[in-house]
């Protein structure tokens, strides 16, 4: 967070880090999972870095962000604290919602971290519950709710986008379009193509596309909807094209998609192609990259011990946070 | 005391939670312009605004969805349902979400909310009308669960719903909306979880809420004029439910016959039997006695729904086969 | 039903008998709604007679007709059974469902009148699910769905737009469009104006509008969408724009709107008006209108006797049809 | 006799099903490409082509009322839910379309369909994904509920929800895909609304269905070798449920503790129970003591989770506390 309204060198290599750091994260989680540290459903955020990282940056610390159950990335963007974050994929007593939610499930009011979802497209009307609160108030504050090209499925989502529209509520639906929900592509149930945006004409709220692996204009495209949320003129929908480079979640044998389209992604990857370009472009050295790769190769391994070194909840604690 | 009736108990409670509380606002189908399908909600829009009357489309997903997207951010809606039979398109909303939400962010949300909907059949309205879905959501943690039979209930129940840090349905029995009772102009409140012993009596003790509430109490009368003392308790909160009265007065008299206006079939009242039997079992002369409408679906005709639907003989016939009064 | 195909004098005077029997059973139910005879909800169709006959004209015997609450003229139009009919408003035992359904739930499995369903929305996947067992058993005959612009308000609707798109059902989505869900205008519910059918683009879903208070436009852009469909070419979308002169229920005192506005529609009733259209054509003579009412009211008369005089269900019943 | 997987039982139900009769088709999120989220159908796409198995999108409401549609033509469609948590975003479509349509139509429609949908807590799915919907749609009147415990309940159930002409849930215990189980090669079916007397004995009954038979068989274990002989009955059919069976083993037994895998309040054990202490008073020696999971959300940590499931403790207490075995 904080402001990245410049694209001066230090905000540069802000995104960077952040992708990086949620790379790496998770890549430790899959580690994790696999020795059974991390259990239940666990879906990594790894190709689409730059989508979330691009978007949040574009926020105020008063804005509300609400993700699905591919959530890490949202959460790590928006500055949720990495051990904890950590922890609460190890089910430990630290973690954000105390061991209790886990990976599909990290919140953290303090930010205005709202969750981490897990029934698809569940999200949508608390975001525009969010966001009718900020409205209500007469904050300058918005909602940015994340969800993916599967929950465009559920009814839930045009429920929403009519409410939002008809009371123009100041929430901006960021479709992350990662081509697949779970192993369904998007052309196998969806009538209508692989582009959401043009449908929003339906609901008279202006929608944008943008290429998902290109961190600054996602940032770019969120901050012009941003402004024109913040200037009154009610919500906006961005869809950011994007892939995910692994499976659905750690149980997907991807039987359902071939390599070379996953290559062809991966070639891509923001998160090794935005250093090439900083340094190409003269705003970043390859030391600092080094420098930043270190430092969060450091803080994950360091989450990652903090997980494993934090308690498990008391078991009495499974009758806590029932009822206010 | 000045009497009125219960919807308009209801009304007075949502019109000075809306006078008091700016976080107040109320959203749901129809409630603004057309008054609200029971007129619980009639001139509201005129008096308080569209800002905090708000006709909703007919998206019950998406309005109580925002609903609890609003109290989270500190809001208090009240989300009104046209009919009970009406929530379950959004209950995935309510169970996962509204109910779920504390539990899951290790307890950083809050979702003070009301749900308000008229409940029950009775008048007609077929199978897919008539249901009574709050025997369900009074089986989740996380939410409350409150129905009145009374305004004097009425008014204090919702009061302590929209004062509640929790998401409460309130389910408002539709066949009472029209009937009297004396409600104090003295500000009180009725706690959530806390049931009412309307009758005192020594030889028998009849459970139910809501509207079987009116079997109950003419099935006493009955039973009064016979020479039998009887105790009824009133629940009035279906989650939590407050099984130390109805134990502390079954240790009193001894016998207990529990009774459901919904289905017979599992709900709030198969919950009441199985822990009571359990935890009562010492005191009880014979078994709990369970009564509840017929597990079919509701019927249109009038002569088919009355005979599915509990009513005083029911009862009395519960008392005769179960302790022989 | 029946060969409506050709646009003959027979015919005409038929769609005419329909829609005037349609109002006159309306009548009468509010009648004896009033008189306490029938009760629940009572939904009348007065005013959209031209939209359901005009339709229902251009079917086959083995196609589907699924209605929402709003089903009388439906399923008269479709043939049912006057007397039964009414007799199911009076939950007799003669009636189309033993008196068990009532005004919202008329069925007639034999004709193809899959119901009459008083969920909003409720019905749509329904229609679909029938679509595609006609789809499936490789037959010509489709499924017509009937809805109103309120059940456009669910989600429910989109997800069976998107379904009968990606399978190509076999089926024919009639939106009644009459410009309230119960008290609510569209403008105050609905983003993006009055008309829905430009909203199919997204689904891929051919759409039409066409005038609701003109039975014969119905029938022909019925007719129309019905070719396409049994050509193969799935589903088809049209939107009537039609009105109710009356309530919502006899229990709507109509505060949301004002008597001018209902004063307008009245004009264009096509039941007063349609007579006189085909006078003028010379299509038809004064006579057989005269005559044609004088059966209808006499058939009407006949139901409301009939449902009247015809016994209460057992009380055993309670029991029959919960399970096969 | 071959031992197969409860997976594989299942699946071999919906082959046979698929090869003999050609009104069988199956619906569900990724059940083709994919091969289904837990592999039920794994092969079926290839094998039957995509007339037969069909992917849809996630839209849970709109293809399971599809499926309602489709069973209402003279289909025989089999739905799959990737979770029986998600099935409460169709819940309408069930209830009222599914369970009430033949009563609404005053018989003239039948709904001859199987909804299938992996169920229970026990993996760290979290509230959202750990629910057992199933003890409220056995409550349902309309609708047929069965869950097995083994492989060769799941065969002979699958083929009788198959051909039923109603509409039938399998809940299927997740917990229990990988279990084995000796499934004959000869043609059987089971009976929907019987149970199995799966064990004889004479001290005490010991009932459940699902996942809870697993601390349920463990807890007959310990309670055998400290010499009490005990009867146990695996419910098989949460709808209807077979009363009959379970008062006939009491009248010999005399003790009685239910289990249920999913949450203690409500559902199927507090039906059971509740029909259970008033219809066999007479023969029991105390209460019928009821074993259920703790009534909160589900917590994900793997310890809270343990500690929330009904396990052999939890029932071995039961024992002792209500009969003092
Ligand atoms: C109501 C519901 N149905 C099904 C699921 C199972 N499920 C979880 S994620 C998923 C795919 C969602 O895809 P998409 O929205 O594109 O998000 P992505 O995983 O690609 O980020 C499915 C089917 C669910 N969680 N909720
Ligand atoms: C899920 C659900 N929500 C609300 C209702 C109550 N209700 C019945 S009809 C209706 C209005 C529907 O309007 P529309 O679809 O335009 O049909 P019309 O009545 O105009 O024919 C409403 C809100 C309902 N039956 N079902
Ligand atoms: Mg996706
Ligand atoms: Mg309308």
């Amino acid at each position: 967070m904080g402001d990245n309204g410049v694209d001066g060198v230090a905000d540069n290599l802000d995104l960077y880090r952040q992708m990086y750091l949620i790379r790496e994260f998770e890549l430790a989680c899959g580690e994790n999972y696999s020795k059974g540290l991390i259990r239940g459903f666990l879906h990594l955020y790894i190709g689409q870095e730059a989508t979330g990282v691009g978007a949040i940056s574009a926020l105020q610390d008063d804005d509300y962000v609400v993700s699905h159950y591919r959530d890490h990335g949202h959460a790590l963007a928006r500055g949720l604290d990495v051990n904890r974050s950590m922890a609460e994929l190890f089910g430990r007593a630290t973690g954000t919602s105390k061991g209790k939610g886990g990976s599909m499930h990290l919140f953290d009011a303090a930010k205005g971290f709202m969750g981490g979802h897990a029934i698809v497209a569940g999200q949508l009307p608390l975001a525009a519950g969010l966001a009718l609160a900020q409205q209500y108030n007469d904050t300058d504050a918005l909602t940015i709710c994340f969800f993916g090209d599967g929950s465009t499925n559920q009814g839930l989502y045009h429920e929403t986008m009519n409410l939002a529209a008809i009371w123009k509520l100041p929430i901006l639906f960021f479709l992350e379009n990662n081509m697949y929900g779970m192993g369904s592509s998007i052309e196998r149930v969806r009538a209508g193509g692989i582009d959401f945006y043009p449908g929003m004409a339906t609901y008279g709220i202006p929608a944008a596309e943008v290429d998902g692996m290109d961190v600054l204009a996602v940032k770019e495209a969120t901050e012009l909807a941003v402004a024109r949320i913040r200037n009154g003129e009610g919500p906006q929908f961005i869809e950011a094209k994007t892939f995910r480079f692994v499976g659905h979640s750690l149980a997907d044998g991807q039987k359902y998609r071939g390599q070379e389209e996953v290559k062809e992604w991966e070639d891509r990857d923001p998160v090794a192609m935005f250093p090439a370009k900083l340094i190409e472009m003269g705003l970043a050295t390859a030391d600092q990259i080094a420098e930043i790769k270190a430092e969060v190769g450091e803080a994950v391994a360091t989450a990652v011990k903090f997980a494993e070194d934090s308690p498990e909840p008391d078991l009495s604690e499974i009758h806590d946070d029932v009822l206010a | 005391m000045p009497e009125i009736v219960l919807r308009e108990a209801l009304k007075r409670g949502l019109e000075e939670a809306l006078e008091t509380d700016p976080r107040v606002f109320i959203m749901g189908e129809d409630i603004g312009e057309y008054g609200g399908a029971y007129a619980v909600t009639d001139g509201f829009l005129k008096k308080f605004g569209e800002k905090r009357i708000k006709d909703t489309p007919i998206s019950e997903q998406a309005f109580l969805g925002a609903g609890i997207g609003a109290a989270a951010a500190g809001l208090r809606p009240i989300v009104e349902f046209m009919s009970m039979s009406f929530t379950l398109v959004a209950f995935d909303q309510i169970v996962n979400m509204a109910a779920n939400l504390r539990y899951m962010s290790g307890g950083q949300i809050s979702v003070p909310m009301v749900i308000r909907a008229p409940t029950g059949a009775g008048v007609q309205l077929g199978a897919t009308h008539s249901q009574s879905f709050e025997t369900w959501l009074a089986e989740v943690p996380g939410i409350k669960v409150v129905c009145p039979s009374t305004p004097y209930d009425a008014l204090g129940l919702m009061r302590s719903a929209i004062k509640d840090d929790n998401p409460v349905l309130v389910a408002e029995p539709a066949l009472l909306y029209g009937v009297k009772g004396e409600v104090p102009d003295e500000y009180y409140e009725i706690e959530i979880g806390k049931s009412d012993v309307t009758r005192e009596g020594s030889d028998i003790t009849l459970v139910s809420y809501g509207y079987g509430m009116r079997p109950v109490n003419d099935a006493a009368d009955t039973l009064e004029s016979r020479g039998v003392s009887v105790e009824v308790i009133d629940l009035r909160s279906l989650s939590p439910i407050d099984m130390d009265a109805i134990v502390a007065s079954v240790q009193k008299t001894n016998r207990v016959v529990v009774v459901d206006n919904a289905r017979r079939r599992g709900g709030v009242m198969a919950e009441v039997t199985a822990d009571l039997q359990q935890s009562a079992s010492e005191w009880l002369d014979g078994p709990v006695m369970r009564v509840g409408s017929v597990d079919v679906p509701w019927p249109y005709n009038r002569g088919l729904e009355r005979e599915v639907l509990t009513d005083t003989d029911d009862v009395l016939a519960a008392v005769a086969e179960g302790y022989g009064l």
